[in-house]
């Protein structure tokens, strides 16, 4: 746990921002996440957890702080939004498994939905040679990527609605992707909305191409003891098993997840 | 000024009045990053069953004003793998742990109970009658005086633990549920469990949570457990552990003063995994501001006029 | 779209489902200044008694997590100044008025009620049955089915208004409660009553209120109270009120969904005089939003599974 | 009700802060007071009395802002002490009645301990004639009285420690000012800790002279609806009766207060 400050809270769009908080601790890992404390009091009661969208660094190459890019979606963001410089904020992580570092070789293409853009932004800054392919609704929720272009990110990017880019699923740009390419040489990483990540996955099955998901959950505590964020997977010799997107996760292999099993709603 | 901060709840002697509550304190091993756990009076862990049981769907928690529901559907290894697994870290560093246990029949209590019969590192047992009694269709035995009170004379009869009860607040009259399970043998009785709830999402129009209801925890509730308490450190003899929203050593004050000889640190831990240990620095300053050399001065010391 | 807001709440019917609850909004005129008291569906007065009643010394009030306690007392002017002093406002200004009636015995329930037999501008009796029942050495008419239902049945017995019976939470079994007042021969049940809570000022080492215990009502209840309010609708046939932390339309929209088929919203109203208004444009704006055009079509519409 | 904005939030002390609100409703009279939303979420629930210290007037003498005086003691101001210029808050008031005004031939004290002082410097400032009469228990407490005296009055002091004016209590030099003045033509209003307004109130009984009190409970309201703010009067022929502070109150003569069965605690 550490007590953050707020450098900056920057609007993308009306519902989207990008806050860069003060943070000295240990080097976060692509794909980690932080639980922000919004409040003192009770209400809201419960932290909320954000991926690191990027690191900021001082002239050594130390972690002086961490960005995180957010959408307004309730009462909790909202009151994020309005957080001024020098805010003071309890942090604590970074938390959870990160994707697994990319290997020799290895092709690494990064699919991010909406605001799942945050934790491959990390990825891609780290992993250069990878691959970065975002996908959002609309106009509004594709203004987050400008923020990785800001950092010299070249991004393919689709609109469902063609309002940014090339119109379509980010399955379509990720077939492109692929094409000409051995399966058996890429690993896709994805994060965003789970209709997106059940696509992606099944697509990259079909296709034999290794696929991790970062997955997202409610979560109360963020540190494996509430058991609140279960996921059903396969494993436990078939017979299915919970594990825990906080502790266990939040990246995991996609052929672990019990697919059938999970609602979309959440 | 030296003070006195250990409490004996029943038979067992802790150093300080402050427990984690179970469910929310993982096994103990998880919060080591993040607090002192040798600075605890003692770890209550994860409710333990026979079996290792998978738990409910998900969502299994949802955020209230100033509380959270939970439908974990006691979710845990089963207490076999505790023993083996998840034990030896408190043990090896020396907190007392106290096991969480329940059933859905007087016999698997009782099976649950034997099973922890000589393990060294387990200071005591805490019942959790807040489950369903299958046998009695579902009905739980923590609204019903005659089941609890059975629960607890199995289980009394078969360890030689200290035995801790944990009482359920969904009842009409705590009192009556306390008395039988004192009556039943208990060591000593702990509350509150949490309270039933429910959110609907009203766009899905269902509610949040995949079990429906669940167990409503947090500051939210903390009136309803001090009063609690204090009605039923009035009417009891053993010693009573009193819990629900503590976020601070004040609130766990609130406890004490109303007759709670020790107190239990539950949601808390999810927001601050540090919040434990805090409240028992909180309590000492307070005894220090207040010139109390012992905390068993301050249990119980409520003025009702 | 023209949509239909107007509910029948057991025998009689409001123009939308929003009223507020006893004992949060006076007489109606206290609030006339900061809201459009004909935007509401009713307004429920403070709890009625034979003879007025001077109510419990201060403090009365205290917050809590999300919350607040209350131990006013009941303290009212009594049914008869109700009728001559208070009771011709609302009528003027052609607002239904509920009146909230409570007795320590069954006879000043009776009483209560033929006194307000033919008042004009009274559009129900709502029953307040969280109540000592001396008779029967304190224990509460709100938590024993029994004695709710002849509470029911002599009020019904002497009124030919419609009559709605208002539950206690702080019991084991709110389905039964349920069941007795609807055998008791209810036309609606409303629920709930605040839950019995306590603070303790820790430095005084007395209880905050100088009741000792009071209810608890605001946000903090609100699973609560959606919990309870979906299990009662699932048993009775009679209409369900729905109340408990209603802060906004949102709030409200959990309760109708989970089978209210009309609320109240009480504390709230503490801190914006406005609420009950702004709950009924934040039904309407919902509706249209997901084109319901008649609000009976969401009452019970919550998809457990 | 209305949305006023803070205009300014100055520390007098460490506990104590003046702040001043963007307000163009009715012209508060002294002794009224306002109800301050202090979050818009939960916690804390209810709002917050304060009385009015001075009103903010345009060059016509409109009404533009209020300011309120007050000390840090739990939650809810202490949130307030955070506020920054601009924030936003939920204002309804004002509210109860205030001190009567002065009649023709009248000497109107003011008798201020503590907080006591915000409503009494609204009437020194409306009656100017008055004479304003301030205690408190120490120097940190009495630093409240440099706000009055940047409106030009000029307030005898005592502190019950001597660090600021002279030391003694608000009696001693009430009976001063007493001195020589037909008691008949003296009317006393006093603000402050129960324990002082107690006194005083015993002391001008003893004296005839005319006093009014500006009473603090407990308030979840301030509309007279919850009933919570009772406080027990003489009256109802001699059988005694609740009043409510709120919505009759916050001043009451006296006389009217049935102070054998107040607790000073509150
Ligand atoms: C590991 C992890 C990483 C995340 N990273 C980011 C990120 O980088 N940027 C970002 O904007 N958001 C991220 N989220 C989601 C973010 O935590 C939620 O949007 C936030 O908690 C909502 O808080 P709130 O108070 O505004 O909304 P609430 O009022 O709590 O909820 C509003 C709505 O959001 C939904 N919601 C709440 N929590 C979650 C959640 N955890 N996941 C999905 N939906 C939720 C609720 O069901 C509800 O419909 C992440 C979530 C997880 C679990
Ligand atoms: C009519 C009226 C006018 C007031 N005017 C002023 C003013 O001009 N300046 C000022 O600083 N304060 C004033 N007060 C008191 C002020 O309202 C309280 O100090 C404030 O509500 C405390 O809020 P909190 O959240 O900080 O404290 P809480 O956490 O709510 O309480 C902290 C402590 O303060 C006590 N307290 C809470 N409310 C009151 C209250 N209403 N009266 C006395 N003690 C209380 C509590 O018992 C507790 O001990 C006034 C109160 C009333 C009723
Ligand atoms: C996520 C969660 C899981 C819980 N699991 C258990 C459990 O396994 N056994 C038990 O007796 N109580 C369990 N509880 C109840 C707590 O131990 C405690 O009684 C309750 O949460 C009230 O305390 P609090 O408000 O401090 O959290 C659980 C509570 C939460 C929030
Ligand atoms: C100050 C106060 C006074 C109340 N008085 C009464 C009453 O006289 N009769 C009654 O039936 N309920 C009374 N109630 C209970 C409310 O009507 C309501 O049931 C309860 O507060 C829960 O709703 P809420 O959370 O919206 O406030 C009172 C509640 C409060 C807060
Ligand atoms: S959030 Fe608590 S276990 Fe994952
Ligand atoms: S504060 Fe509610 S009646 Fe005075």
């Amino acid at each position: 746990m550490a007590r953050a400050e707020v450098l900056y809270n920057r609007a993308l769009s009306p519902y989207h921002f990008l806050m860069g908080l003060s943070y000295t601790g240990v080097r976060p890992a692509p794909g980690q996440f932080v639980m922000l404390r919004i409040s003192s009091g009770s209400d809201p009661l419960l932290r909320r957890p954000f991926g690191v969208f990027s690191l900021l660094e001082d002239e050594r190459g130390q972690v002086t702080g961490i960005t995180i890019l957010y959408r307004v979606v309730g009462r909790g963001t909202q009151i994020m939004s309005e957080f001024g410089e020098g805010q003071a904020v309890d942090l604590l992580g970074p938390l959870g498994n990160g994707f697994p570092a990319p290997k020799e070789g290895e092709r690494t293409i990064l699919v991010a939905g909406g605001m799942g853009l945050a934790p491959l932004n990390l990825m891609a800054l780290v992993y250069p040679e990878s691959k970065l392919i975002f996908g959002a609704r609309d106009g509004v929720e594709a203004s987050v990527i400008d923020a990785s272009k800001e950092y010299g990110l070249l991004p393919s990017v689709v609109t469902e609605d063609g309002s940014e880019g090339e119109k379509g699923l980010v399955t379509d740009l990720l077939s492109s992707a692929l094409e000409g390419l051995d399966p058996a040489s890429v690993v896709v990483h994805s994060c965003g909305p789970m209709g997106m990540l059940r696509a992606v996955s099944a697509l990259m099955l079909e296709m034999g191409v290794k696929t991790y998901v970062s997955l997202e959950n409610s979560m109360a505590c963020g540190l494996g003891a509430c058991l609140g964020c279960a996921v059903t997977c396969t494993g436990n010799g078939g017979e299915g098993e919970y594990r825990f997107v906080c502790s266990d996760g939040p990246v995991f292999e996609s052929t672990d997840i019990d697919w059938a099993r999970i609602r979309d709603g959440h | 000024m030296a003070i006195k901060t250990s409490v004996d709840i029943g038979g067992v002697t802790i150093k300080n009045p402050v427990m984690t509550a179970s469910g929310t304190f993982g096994y103990g091993e998880e919060f080591a990053p993040y607090t002192d756990l040798r600075a605890l009076g003692a770890v209550v862990v994860k409710g333990l069953s026979l079996k290792p049981r998978p738990g409910n769907p998900t969502p299994r928690t949802v955020e209230t004003p100033s509380g959270m529901l939970n439908a974990i559907g006691l979710q845990n290894v089963g207490v076999e793998p505790f023993i083996e697994e998840k034990l030896p870290y408190l043990r090896d560093i020396g907190v007392p742990a106290i096991a969480n246990i329940f059933g859905e029949s007087v016999d698997e209590y009782r099976a649950v109970a034997e099973r922890l019969e000589g393990c060294k590192g387990i200071a005591a047992i805490e019942i959790n009658i807040s489950c369903p009694n299958v046998k009695k269709g579902g009905l739980q035995f923590g609204t019903d005086p005659n089941s609890a009170r059975t629960v607890v004379e199995a289980v009394k009869a078969v360890t030689s633990l200290p035995v801790m009860t944990k009482l359920s607040p969904n009842v009409t009259d705590i009192r009556a549920m306390a008395l039988a399970v004192e009556d039943g043998g208990t060591d000593s009785i702990s509350l509150i469990n949490t309270i039933t709830g429910m959110v609907v999402d009203i766009d899905k129009r269902r509610p949040v949570l995949a079990n429906g209801v669940g167990g409503l925890s947090g500051p939210a509730i903390r009136p309803v457990a001090v009063r609690m308490v204090c009605e039923v450190a009035s009417v009891v003899r053993v010693p009573v552990i009193g819990m629900g929203g503590i976020m601070n050593g004040d609130d766990a004050l609130q406890f004490i003063i109303a007759g709670a000889t020790a107190v239990q640190v539950g949601t808390a831990s999810f927001i601050d995994p540090d919040s434990a240990a805090k409240v028992v620095s909180g309590i000492e300053s307070y005894m220090k501001k207040y010139n109390i050399e012992d905390i068993n001065e301050l249990v119980g010391s409520i003025k009702l006029d």
